[in-house]
């Protein structure tokens, strides 16, 4: 028997050669690159002075952008793997409230508070999952219904149990909680203290904390917000199950052919957006002290944007977490930047909106180039 | 930048569709006018009292004189407004919260009308009324200030509030047709209270539409053109004004003053509740709106 | 070339049954499948080859009926405990995902993994690594393991599909339908291969619809009508005519004008 | 030449037969014909004495539901060619404020500014639909992004040039105006008069209009909203337009290769969508007599669940004009009988939920039963 | 049959070139077309034929090159001016649309209007009437009119979308590929159809992988290769192993075993 045919020509006549510099820029995140080069272009130009770079902003708008990247990891596995979840704001209005409930009016240890209601939403993530694998209906009709599902629990509980749509109380009941620090506590406080002693960065002038410095420590928040960054960029590229969340939203029918355990992928990361929104909640509450019925509203899109403007495919099987996180930096640099740069409010979403479509149109070029799509 | 040599910013709780806080706007653009200062005004897009507290901090990063801000919920906002006294600015608490949480939060003043007290106020004026029952028409339900206000006229009526108030939606006619299918099946109710003219607008229409406009005892909190007009019909019995205007107006003025000559009011300031009935209705007829 | 007699088969399906709700898809098929052997599956549209080999390769769990792999009763309930007995197959449908590259595609499901700390890693160089020499073995001079398998032209796509199933296929190879859409040239190479992996005592059972490419490498043929099998064939025992017709159900062929030639 | 083969048998053995009864019923609109159904069985028996089904009670609930028919008329022929608008509710925003604009700030003749208005929104709906069909994006995005603009755009025009957020005063301006009537008025009168002289409806037994019958017309909202229909289904299933539609949204690659103009089709279901919100929000203005920036919140959504209620699908293609006015009914009729049977009004949302769920599973199956897909 | 002399030619493609930004998938190819001739386009994968008949059909604008129709040059703007003009396609990739009723389908970018006040309603009763009767000559008898497409075997909906272009192509009839995944018998019925049609004076353009399959219909054999024409053969001027050599683009084939024959 002869080997098989003569191997096919290397390169391709017809086809132009494509540059290798050109080859290593196209990469999913790039778009999300390029905004934050010209985000923070922009912002230095123009708006310098006003407070946006000094230690105090800085911290704003890292805050501000760490929230978004806590949902927009969820949201950007949960995408990769072909489904999404307009339920995360909902959930986030839910998870604050049945810790109010939970720690305050039935008077629980925080720390039972948090761990029964990460039980719950991580739950109702799942069932969200069930439900859209058993029926095949789209994630975006079932999770919409859950959307209002959860809201209107959120209304009625506190409204029938205390007569209030807000409770507080929580900062009280988290005193010396351990569990609570993890997500209400700032890390690093000596460090910045020195800094402030040592002139680096100001100091409050007066009233009960003049000589602490205007940043304490860096927020759990942020803290979470890079931890979930990392474990999820770690879990997509470097991890056999992030081929599979890759393979479960390319084509579910192929990848299930192929043995990957699509259905399992997509409940684990609806249950893993879940999660990431009671994390959001959690930080919040812990944070404020307080849960309100309307907390977390439009949230879902918010975490949506930042992710396709990360370079995510909303069909889901292709994107980054990098692309997610650069995503939410952006839109947190520009919604505080407007601010500091004195742009009528208003036009906050006319802003908001045009740079969702330049991004997305920049993402698809870029995302063309690599697949040779047309 | 700008005109002045002094920098407020007025953060408020509303989502910026909110149509009440245009004449907060009006009057801090009035009063920078009159004073020759700088007022910004911020607000959360979504009405998330939690993205407040980031504004509140980007505020007091960005520097300013002065910040004047609501007290929506005190748990929340109680960090971010305290660091930023802390770091050296002025701030004045005004529309919701209490005199005591300003004091406890290390403002300068108070300027506002306490929420639950205007509807105890409302509701024992009701009740002198001869009035039992009412519908609290709520199209704000996530807001604890509103629910608050049902709270208050239930409590002066001495009454249960429960089913009464009902979730009404922002939808004009949703609002309307939910308060027509409220009376509908409880043909009984003597009252009804409005929590602003997102409400009372849809439901004078209601009102005017099954028959019962001046018939029904009516009554509603804040001002707008159609609630003045019903007030001169005789089919709002009562607007309670919490004129903010002066919310807005006098925090910038008590600032600049402050500032310039060291000078400030020895007390809290309660711009409400003012009780609008058909007398004397030109000067709110005129500026409904926009300065009303 | 295998006989029957050498060896034990390596699964034998036996009265499998398969139904969708109201259809009937199988109606009771046997078959048995040797080592070292093509079998080719042969049948008109909606014959139900395409069913029968997805109950074979875990897709599908079978209404009724028993698989025997390797002498046991199996019941596969996935498509991965199939792989993970050594059964290998590549769908009508390509199971590729166009915008995951090339080296992702092939260990789809059976991602090679390095332990750090516990935690299982997914070793991408040794799965680029092997990518590029499985690949350069087929004729195929990839760009890099990184290209996107969209990038890839139809009859590249079949190889790396082809060529995965056989790295991993250890035991039984199932093509459904592979060359339908390839030229002339792709279609030779994808019977060479065939040719070869069978050579190396693998199981390979193919499903085709051309005549020629059944005779070119079959040593068995099977045909399926409506759900049922009209049986087996040994290669030399039946002339390409006879295929043709048992392939058509046994129904009478339309005929074209004379001076084209009888038949297809 | 022989002639083609024997023909294929006219019955396959592998299939039992479907019955009569059953293929007659399986059509799109049948799961909205079942919740129908049971919605009105389940109020008729919870709220028979509540005065639901007085007259005055079937125009409280025949007007919100006629509001959801018009825009799901418009969000359903546009979900059938395969795309969706997100950007509906910010349009009803937007095309009130122009028009009270127009007519009040600007002091045109009404009937000028609803034209100017309707050409303008309709304008912004073509937009909406190029953006898609040149780019390719996914119309989620592009819509999501109108669905800031426009609202920010509602909220910053009026805040600028009238330094207010609600602009009153179209009632008066609109007196006598013909194009005004149009939107506006009611119709019937006479009849529902001699109606309440004869007895038949009930009259107002106090107040202002005592003497007068409870129902005094038939508002304008409810005759666009009949009419719409009527027109979107002759359309749709009549037309050779129609069929565009479903061809556009069932496969555009394969309808542009059998030259259908995708488009073409495409965008001008985006401007007939934009023409629904338009129709809305002049109905709102004319009846209410002003235009707010926060008019039409969530109606998006509102218009997408009763068109999925109504059995359409998600993904294009599939079906029907009727079965999203049943949808939209059933979402009306849910909201204004939780009133009427007084239930607590916070869970609204919880059933608005479930329902919603409930009916696609529903449409589903019975979708199954109809493609034999599985 | 019709030979080259007796008519002139219906379409002529002169030098028609094809980029897609960085790929060249036609570079300049020239092809005449006679009516009632059964034109077989041939070649490997990726030749550019899909790409070629596509600008014929106005699918794509040709970037460089003319096309003369009937004598008269022709810019083809959209699928419906070709259509318009007298040229049916079936696309390679089925241009049917599942979810649709057969009938609509049928009738899809071509319905038949009957107007009531000006207003051009779709005559449904009419293209009911049309696709049940022309389904039936095809030998398919339909459940009704308006079963889904979706609903159909794969042979089925082939022979819907032959059954159409047939019907609405009075003068080229284009096939990409309509026999790629259909059995031996709904095969047979294709290439009988295709005689037929011919022998109605319409041109058939028809591109196949399948020697035997050319064979058995064409009149004449035009073989592309990476974007250029390799030239056209008459029938009866060439072997089928000639034809086979040329299809593979002039490349050696891999050789299977002797004892299997060696080509494919
Ligand atoms: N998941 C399913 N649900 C219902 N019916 C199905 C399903 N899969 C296949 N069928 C039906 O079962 C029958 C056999 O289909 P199958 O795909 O096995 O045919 P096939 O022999 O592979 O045909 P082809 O040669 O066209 O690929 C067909 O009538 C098909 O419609
Ligand atoms: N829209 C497009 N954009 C870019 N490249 C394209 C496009 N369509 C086709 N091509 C490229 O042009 C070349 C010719 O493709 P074409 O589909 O015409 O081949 P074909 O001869 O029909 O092949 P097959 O036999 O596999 O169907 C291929 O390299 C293909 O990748
Ligand atoms: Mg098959
Ligand atoms: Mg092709």
């Amino acid at each position: 028997m002869s080997e098989t045919a003569q191997p096919t020509p290397a390169t391709d006549e017809r086809i132009k050669e494509i540059s290798g510099l050109r080859r290593a820029l196209i990469r999913p995140e790039l778009g999300g690159i390029c905004g934050t080069v010209l985000v923070f272009t922009f912002f230095l130009l123009t708006a310098l002075d006003s407070g946006m770079f000094s230690a105090q902003g800085v911290l704003n708008w890292s805050t501000v952008s760490a929230q978004f990247m806590i949902i927009a990891v969820g949201a950007c596995l949960l995408m990769i793997a072909g489904e999404f979840d307009l339920s995360v704001g909902s959930m986030i209005g839910f998870a604050g409230m049945m810790i109010a409930i939970f720690s305050v009016t039935l008077g629980w240890p925080v720390w039972g508070a948090i761990l029964i209601t990460f039980a719950l939403c991580v739950s109702i993530g799942a069932l969200n999952g069930f439900i859209v694998i058993r029926t095949g209906l789209p994630s975006f009709i079932v999770t919409l219904a859950f959307l209002f599902i959860l809201r209107g629990f959120t209304i009625y509980l506190p409204q029938t149990i205390e007569r209030k749509t807000i409770i507080g109380g929580i900062s009280e009941a988290a005193e010396g909680d351990w569990l609570a620090a993890l997500f209400g506590g700032k890390i690093l406080g000596g460090l910045f203290q020195w800094l402030g002693d040592a002139g680096l960065i100001a100091v409050f002038e007066r009233g009960s904390r003049a000589g602490q410095p205007v940043v304490d420590g860096i927020p759990m928040l942020i803290v979470w917000a890079i931890a979930l960054v990392i474990v999820g960029h770690v879990l997509l590229t470097r991890t056999r199950f992030g081929n599979w969340i890759f393979a479960a939203g390319g084509d579910a029918e192929a990848a299930r052919n192929s043995g990957v355990p699509v259905n399992r992928v997509k409940i684990l990361m609806f249950m893993f957006t879940a999660f990431c929104a009671t994390v959001f909640a959690t930080c919040q509450v812990m944070e404020f002290g307080s849960a309100g019925a309307d907390r977390g509203l439009l949230k879902e899109f918010e975490a949506i944007i930042a992710v396709v403007i990360g370079g995510a495919l909303l069909t889901g099987g292709y994107g980054s977490v990098i692309g997610a996180a650069l995503g939410a930096l952006i839109f947190g640099v520009v919604q505080q930047g407007l601010f500091f740069a004195g742009v009528e409010s208003s036009l906050f979403r006319v802003f908001l909106g045009v740079i969702l479509l330049g991004a997305v149109i920049l993402n698809t070029y870029i995302r063309r180039m690599i697949t040779g799509e047309r | 930048d700008g005109h002045g040599d002094l920098n407020y910013v007025l953060v408020s709780h509303a989502p910026d569709s909110d149509s009440w806080w245009n004449t907060i706007k009006n009057g801090i653009a009035l009063a920078g006018e009159q004073m020759g200062v700088e007022v910004e005004y911020r607000n959360p897009p979504t009405g998330d009292l939690a993205d407040m507290a980031r504004i509140i901090e980007q505020a007091a990063a960005s520097g300013p004189d002065g910040i004047i801000t609501t007290l929506s919920d005190f748990d929340v906002l109680r960090g971010p407004i305290e660091d930023a006294v802390a770091s050296g600015v002025d701030v004045i608490i005004m529309n919701s919260g209490t005199p005591e949480q300003a004091r406890e939060v290390g403002a300068l003043m108070y300027v506002g009308q306490p929420e639950y007290d205007a509807g105890l106020a409302a509701g024992q004026r009701a009740a002198g009324d001869g009035i039992a029952s009412f519908l609290c028409v709520n199209h704000y339900i996530s807001s604890p200030s509103s629910t608050e206000r049902c709270q208050g006229f239930a409590d002066g009526l001495g009454v249960e509030l429960g089913n009464q108030m009902i979730d009404s939606g922002q939808d004009p006619a949703e609002i309307k047709n939910r308060v027509l299918a409220y009376l509908n099946a409880n043909p009984e109710t003597d009252a009804i209270l409005t929590l602003g003219p997102t409400s009372a607008d849809p439901t004078l229409l209601a009102l005017d539409e099954n028959g019962m406009a001046g018939d029904i005892y009516f009554g509603t909190f804040d001002l707008g053109e159609n609630i003045v007009e019903g007030i001169k019909a005789g089919t709002i019995q009562w607007g309670i004004d919490q004129q903010p205007f002066l919310q807005a107006y006098l925090p910038v003025v008590v600032l600049a003053n402050y500032h310039r000559y060291g000078v400030l009011p020895g007390n809290n300031i309660n711009s409400g509740p003012g009780f609008v009935t058909v007398d004397g209705l030109t000067l709110v007829e005129e500026y409904a709106g926009e300065y009303r | 070339m295998n006989t029957r007699s050498t060896h034990a088969p390596i699964i034998e399906m036996r009265n499998i049954e398969k139904h969708f709700g109201a259809v009937i898809a199988l109606a009771g098929v046997s078959l048995d499948i040797y080592p070292g052997e093509c079998h080719c599956l042969l049948g008109d549209n909606g014959a139900g080859k395409s069913t029968f080999i997805k109950t074979m390769s875990g897709v599908h769990k079978p209404t009724k009926g028993e698989i025997i792999f390797e002498g046991r009763p199996m019941h596969f309930d996935t498509p991965r405990q199939a792989m993970d007995a050594g059964i290998a197959t590549v769908h009508q449908h390509l199971a590729m995902i166009p915008l995951m590259s090339v080296s992702r595609n092939f260990f789809m499901g059976n991602e090679p993994v390095k332990r750090i700390a516990g935690i299982p890693f997914f070793d991408r160089a040794e799965a680029d690594r092997v990518t590029m020499e499985e690949m350069r073995r087929m004729g195929i001079n990839l760009r890099g393991p990184d290209q996107a398998v969209g990038t890839l032209s139809g009859g590249e796509r079949q190889t790396v599909a082809i060529c995965r199933a056989v790295y991993f296929g250890a035991k039984v190879l199932i093509l459904d339908e592979p060359t339908s859409a390839l030229g002339v040239r792709q279609t030779s190479n994808v019977l060479a291969t065939i040719d070869k992996v069978r050579k190396q005592d693998v199981a390979v059972v193919f499903i085709t619809h051309n005549v020629r490419h059944a005779l070119a490498v079959g040593d068995r043929f099977t045909v399926l009508n409506r759900g049922q099998t009209l049986g087996t064939a040994q290669r030399g025992q039946i002339t390409p005519d006879e295929l043709q017709d048992m392939m058509a159900g046994g129904q009478e062929l339309a005929t074209l004008d004379d001076a084209l030639g009888g038949t297809v």
